[in-house]
């Protein structure tokens, strides 16, 4: 695992991030919440997560972003407007990240580097998600479709 | 060097404030969204890093539960952005402050 | 083709109910294809049947049966089946054959009746049901059908439900057949109580062979005579005879096809059906169950005779003498000559049926009027309808030799004679036989012969259609005599089982003369009192009966059913409506009373809650909730309705969690 | 011999990798991807430059005329030309456009268009990014590309940009489910989601005649053409150009874009042409397996780029010969076609293997396919017969 990669990934991830939290134009933060994603998904690479990085790719840059360009561009009033920023919710948001670093930090037993470890193929994601988890996947597929259809109805336009 | 665990979690940690600040200091509700979205990748982080720290030969358990959060996650965002529209064309504002109709 | 009858003989039923469904489902306009489709659904059956009659042909004694579960109710199952043996498909014929002739009848008969269609799906559902009745192998099944007979005959009794009296008439039928039924059903739970079957037949097992009788021992006797409820109530035995002539309210071909051929045949056809029951443990031929039988039969077929004697309207002479015929044939079952009466069965079909039809005829050409005395010589308006009349009248009276009725009649009175307990059922029987050959001249004269009273004057012969049922019911019953001479007693053969051989030496015998000189007295005795009926004669008015003005009060007796009816509504129904009488007034005075009282206690306790309630708890309640209002003002002051205020405390929240963890560890 | 010849640029880049022997891994790591990306811009931006002459001869002869013919013989320095001018042409850039946005969104989609050619094996052993997940990364990559359309529609602030992206990524959105799906059978017959691995599975004659391409199976045959339809509609060409669709809204998302950034996108579509195609040759035509056994001869390479070479030559056939469709048309299509026609395929791929993989699996799996395209099309019959159009006016 090589930590010069691991510091550029996370330094663009964290700036992406901090880019999409606070850029006053909604597009901009949209589109900065995608290289997030793609940072995100660089960072499971390192890992050794490859499938789970792509399918972030997949989902989130395909869809949920697509999703979230579409409701601006749905929701047209407020967007591009400032509406100030509120410091109390910044506040929280720092001490909760002191709170977790200094928690992290003095935890010895996270001080750990990563064991060697066998690739995670394909293969055997697919075998664990129609053996052990089988199940939960049904249910996710379940709970997707109800997503999808609460979305549409949600949506739909009321008839009069 | 090797990077350890920690630097992994105070990663996630950084990204998930970021999230929490999108969160709870923009007025747009579509930020809120964005937040929750990054603080969920951060808990993904979090589940992919432990795994990989883990001991090895075990079922990947993490790998699994960030694979059925990022699904959740999408209903989530389905679900979520639809209500951003409905509720824009409920009350023509998407601004949070302004929907405080619950308030006691 | 032997093999396939079997296993599809519930496809005789089915042609007739599916002709029923399809006309109910056309619309009531389309008479045509509602006949169509009727007298279509009859002759399919009709074909069906003869494959069944003729696959029952190739060996003595021939017995298929075809059984399948019906449901399971934890270990037990509940079987039901079809049944092919001589008995069910010589009535299969019977019932198709003449049901046949009355469905073409009837297209000619009900040609003007406005619930046409209606009509013809009620007759194909009686048809199938009937059909079904016979070839059932279960006593719930035979049960099942027999209440569907049951339920066609009472909405066929009401069809022209407009008329008061008909459906006065459909309900008498329907409620009195009720009460036969009620036994039947306790003497089928008892059955299956103690046999564990209802199964006729099964290889062994079923209730009527060895196994399943050996199972019921003494209890047979009753399970018997409850049965035998059943059909006293159906086949209008005495004392529930009293709704078969009231059932002439219905349309003639109905009264043909229900209370003559087919339906109330039925009693008779289940008595045969389970005779093992009845003769369980019999001691040269006599039990007590069949004791029974013999009795309510002969008083059945006496009584009858004698109020047939003194009947005006056409319809209900024929009706008792049906009464009479079925008790007739109950007592021959009773005295063990199942042969005879099932024969003496089928044939009084044939020529029931004929003489219903040809009263129909006489009905429709005489515009609607039933009472005899307003008819007259119609012998040479009706040519065809008397030809045929007479045929059916004589096989009735039993004239031996050429008609059917003759040579049955014949066999159930050798039958008789040899009974062992007594003779006396004998010699009533003797005296039926000559008051049928009475009343049926009477009647004959009345209608036929003499001068044309009011009713006749515009009578008319019958259209074609409807004459050529008579015609070939009466060829029938010509016919069917060949086989039931002693001579060549096939038909007898075929129905027990034993092989027929041809004597013709057999054929005279005491019994034969008996017979005729009982006929021909009774018929010569009838032709000198109503010699001149209809007509003035001496002191006599025209509108008199010879027999009326000889003994008024006997005439009245008969003429009034026996004061049956009479009696029933003093004592029955009476009974019944003083019991009715009783719990309405216990229960408007007595069991009120307690509820009221009850109710008033009820009530003293709520007036006392309700003091406490409102003095005492509700002002505990008030301050409760004017606190919990203050507090919850007090706290609401949280509630910004702002998601990121809420979001943000979860946030704190976890943070002072995570402290927490942290100081603790 | 034919072996040296078929592994000779692999060897080429071990020699290139080999003079940097004692160098530190991650250095020979670096080079070889560089050498990788250097060749694979080299090759399909020759070819893209060679295919946009090639496509306007065709199609020129297609329709009676005769092309370009004037810079260098036959017309083929026609590119070069066409560079010079794009790049020296000004950069126009709308006043209120969100400039960001509108200079990112070129820049995406060409990165993804290059991008996805990353996975496909171009040869024996001729995969320039070997990934476990190979047609995952495809479509996880690929699926920017609508992205980056919004970019391009959004960031120009016109309004004709904004409809033609709307269109573009709805028409995207709705033919990405039937060319995923389509793809699965290969990937479950299979058994694995890498792309040298599927194309091993097709190596090898039935009979020693017929190659075992998938396309030879029913559900092969039927996925291919439903891929090729959704390639077509993915790479907004003809007749599936509605978001571009000149006559009706300019040039779509592309309406404001000028000079280079206009050649980029240009590019980046046939780039992702090339992609669809050469993911369509991997999953179903063998990829670089050659159709007969005498015939394996010759480089494998060599192969891909033939079978590549036909596949657009179909693409340019088909711009030639179909009108363009309209969009509720397109929409109709996609949904009540498509989609259960893919899931089709997925279920006979699953009745051809259970069945056994032999003629008894062919028979079913072609019995389940016929059956529900009969289905449908009975179904989806409008009752419209297509006639010669009429003219009320013009005559």
């Amino acid at each position: 695992m090589n930590s010069a990669a691991l510091i550029i990934i996370a330094v663009f991830t964290l700036a992406a991030a901090l880019a999409a939290a606070t850029l006053r134009k909604l597009m901009h933060a949209a589109l900065s919440l995608v290289v997030v994603f793609v940072g995100i998904a660089a960072l499971f690479f390192l890992l050794g997560a490859e499938f789970v990085g792509l399918a972030l790719v997949f989902i989130y840059v395909g869809a949920v972003a697509v999703l979230v360009v579409f409701t601006i561009l749905l929701t047209p009033r407020d967007v591009g407007k400032d509406r100030g920023f509120n410091w109390g919710g910044a506040i929280v948001a720092v001490a909760v990240f002191g709170g977790l670093t200094w928690s992290i930090l003095n935890t010895q037993s996270l001080a750990v580097v990563a064991p060697h470890m066998p690739a995670l193929t394909v293969k055997q994601i697919g075998k664990t998600l129609m053996t052990i988890y089988v199940w939960p996947l049904q249910c996710v597929g379940l709970l997707l479709t109800a997503a999808l259809i609460g979305a549409l109805i949600l949506v739909m336009e009321e008839k009069r | 060097m090797t990077p350890t665990l920690q630097i992994f979690l105070i990663v996630s940690a950084a990204l998930f404030s970021t999230g929490l600040l999108a969160a709870l200091s923009r007025r747009h509700a579509i930020f809120i969204l964005i937040g929750i979205e990054m603080m969920l990748a951060a808990a993904n982080l979090n589940f992919i890093a432990f795994w990989r720290f883990g001991p090895p030969h075990q079922p990947p358990t993490g790998v699994m539960i960030a694979l059925f959060s990022i699904a959740i996650a999408a209903a989530e965002a389905a679900v979520g952005l639809a209500m951003v529209i409905a509720v824009y064309r409920h009350y023509h504002t998407t601004n949070v402050d302004q929907l405080d109709q619950l308030r006691g | 083709m032997n093999s396939w009858i079997v296993t599809h003989l519930w496809l005789v039923p089915a042609e007739p109910f599916a002709a029923s469904l399809a006309i109910l489902s056309v619309s009531n306009t389309r008479r045509k294809s509602a006949a169509a489709l009727a007298v279509a659904g009859q002759i399919i059956a009709l074909a069906l049947s003869v494959v069944a009659f003729v696959s029952t042909l190739q060996t003595h004694g021939f017995r298929a049966v075809q059984n399948f579960t019906w449901f399971t109710f934890g270990d037990q199952t509940l079987r039901l089946g079809f049944v092919l043996d001589p008995l069910a498909a010589a009535m299969l014929v019977m019932i198709t054959v003449v049901g046949l002739c009355i469905f073409v009848f009837s297209v000619g008969y009900m040609a003007e009746d406005k619930n046409f269609t209606r009509f013809f799906a009620y007759l194909s559902f009686f048809s199938g049901a009937m059909l079904g009745l016979v070839i059932a192998n279960s006593l719930l099944l035979v049960f099942i059908f027999w209440e569907l007979v049951g339920l066609a005959s009472y909405l066929l009794i009401g069809f022209w439900i407009e008329r008061p009296s008909a459906a006065a008439a459909a309900k008498k039928a329907f409620i009195t057949t009720r009460i036969g039924d009620m036994g039947f059903f306790l003497g089928v739970l008892w059955l299956y109580d103690r046999a564990g079957t209802l199964l006729f037949y099964d290889n062994g097992r079923g209730c009527l062979e060895g196994a399943g009788l050996a199972m019921l021992g003494a209890s047979a006797t009753f399970v018997a005579l409850l049965i035998f409820c059943g059909a006293v109530g159906k086949s209008g035995q005495f004392p529930l005879h009293v709704w078969l002539p009231d059932a002439m309210e219905g349309p003639t071909p109905v009264s043909a096809l229900i209370h003559a051929a087919t339906m109330v045949a039925a009693g008779v056809f289940l008595v045969a059906r389970v005779y093992p029951l009845f003769s369980l443990g019999a001691i040269s031929g006599v039990t007590s169950s069949l004791t029974v039988v013999v009795w309510i039969g002969v008083t059945t077929a006496l009584m009858a005779a004698l109020i047939a004697i003194a009947q005006a309207d056409i319809k209900r002479i024929l009706a008792y003498s049906t009464v009479s015929q079925l008790g007739l044939m109950m007592v021959s079952l009773g005295v063990g000559g199942v042969a005879a009466g099932i024969m003496h069965l089928l044939a009084h079909g044939f020529f029931k049926a004929l003489l219903f039809l040809g009263a129909g005829s006489v009905i429709h050409g005489c515009h609607g009027e039933q009472d005899i005395r307003k008819m007259g010589g119609l012998r040479r308006f009706m040519p065809v309808t008397f030809m045929t009349y007479a045929v059916g009248m004589m096989a009735l009276s039993g004239m031996p030799f050429f008609f059917c009725g003759g040579w049955t009649k014949e066999e159930i009175l050798h039958a008789t004679a040899h009974w062992p307990p007594s003779h006396v059922p004998y010699y009533l029987i003797l005296v039926g036989v000559v008051l049928t050959a009475l009343y049926m001249t009477r009647q004959i004269i009345y209608v036929f012969f003499g001068n044309p009273r009011v009713a006749a004057e515009r009578a008319h012969e019958s259209p074609r259609i409807m004459t050529m049922p008579l015609i070939v019911l009466a060829f029938g019953a010509i016919l069917l005599s060949a086989v039931l001479t002693p001579a060549w007693p096939w038909l007898h053969g075929y129905l027990t089982g034993e092989p027929t051989y041809f004597d013709v030496a057999r054929l005279i015998q005491p019994m034969l003369f008996v017979s005729l000189a009982l006929v021909s007295a009774g018929v010569g005795v009838g032709f000198w009192i109503y010699r001149k009926a209809g007509t003035q004669d001496g002191g006599r008015p025209a509108e008199v009966d010879p027999l009326e003005y000889a003994q008024p009060a006997l005439f009245r007796f008969l003429a009034n059913k026996m004061w049956i009816d009479e009696l029933y509504a003093r004592t029955v129904i009476s009974f019944s409506w003083m019991a009715a009488r009783l719990s309405d007034w216990m229960d408007r005075y007595f069991w009120d009373g307690l509820v009221r009282g009850f109710g008033a206690i009820g009530q003293l306790f709520g007036i006392f809650t309700t003091s406490v309630d409102e003095r005492g708890i509700n002002a505990g309640v008030d301050e409760t909730t004017a606190g919990a209002r203050g507090l919850g003002r007090v706290m609401s002051t949280a509630h910004s309705g702002q998601i990121q205020t809420y979001l943000g405390a979860i946030a704190i929240g976890m943070l002072a969690l995570l402290l927490l963890y942290a100081w603790l560890a | 011999m034919s072996n040296s010849i078929d592994q000779v640029f692999v060897h080429a880049k071990q020699w290139l990798l080999s003079s940097l022997t004692g160098s530190p891994g991650w250095v020979v790591q670096v080079a070889s991807i560089l050498i990788n990306i250097f060749m694979l811009l080299a090759v399909f931006l020759t070819l893209f430059a060679l295919i946009s002459v090639l496509e306007r001869k065709i199609l020129a002869r297609m329709q009676n005329r005769y092309g370009p013919n004037r810079v260098g013989p036959f017309g083929l320095f026609q590119p070069i030309a066409d560079g010079i001018k794009m790049l020296i042409k000004e950069d126009i850039v709308p006043a209120r456009a969100d400039k960001i946005v509108h200079f990112l969104a070129p820049v995406l989609i060409a990165a993804v268009a290059i991008l996805t050619l990353g996975v496909i094996p171009y040869g024996r052993n001729m995969t320039p990014f070997t990934i476990d997940g190979g047609i995952l990364f495809f479509f996880a990559v690929g699926s920017a590309t609508e992205l980056a359309v919004f970019m391009a529609g959004w960031g120009s602030n016109n309004k004709f940009s904004m409809l033609g992206a709307m269109r573009a990524i709805a028409q995207m959105f709705s033919y990405e489910l039937p060319l995923i799906i389509t793809a699965l059978p290969v990937v479950m017959v299979v058994g694995s989601l890498t792309p040298d691995r599927i194309v091993a599975a097709q190596a090898g004659y039935t009979f020693d005649l017929v190659p075992r391409w998938f396309v030879f199976t029913p559900w092969g045959a039927a996925a291919f053409v439903l891929f090729f339809v959704s390639g077509l509609v993915e790479s907004n060409r003809t007749p599936f150009d509605v978001p571009e669709g000149e006559s009706e809204i300019v040039a779509g998302h592309m309406t404001e874009y000028s000079g280079f950034k206009y050649a980029t996108f240009f590019m980046a579509e046939y780039i992702g042409m090339f992609a669809v195609s050469g993911l369509a040759m991997t999953l179903f035509l063998g990829g670089w397996h050659a159709p007969a056994r005498i015939l394996e001869i010759i480089p494998s390479y060599v192969w891909f780029f033939v079978k590549l070479g036909s596949l657009l030559f179909v693409y340019i056939w088909v711009r030639g010969t179909l009108p363009r469709t309209r969009i509720d048309q397109m929409m109709n299509f996609a949904w009540k076609f498509m989609l259960p026609m893919a899931f089709t395929c997925v279920i006979a791929a699953a009745v051809w293997h259970y069945a056994g993989r032999g003629l008894r699996g062919w028979l079913w799996s072609f019995l389940v396919i016929a059956i529900v395209y009969t289905a449908l099309s009975t179904l989806l019959d409008t009752g419209r017969k297509l006639a010669p159009r009429v003219y009320r006016f013009a005559e």
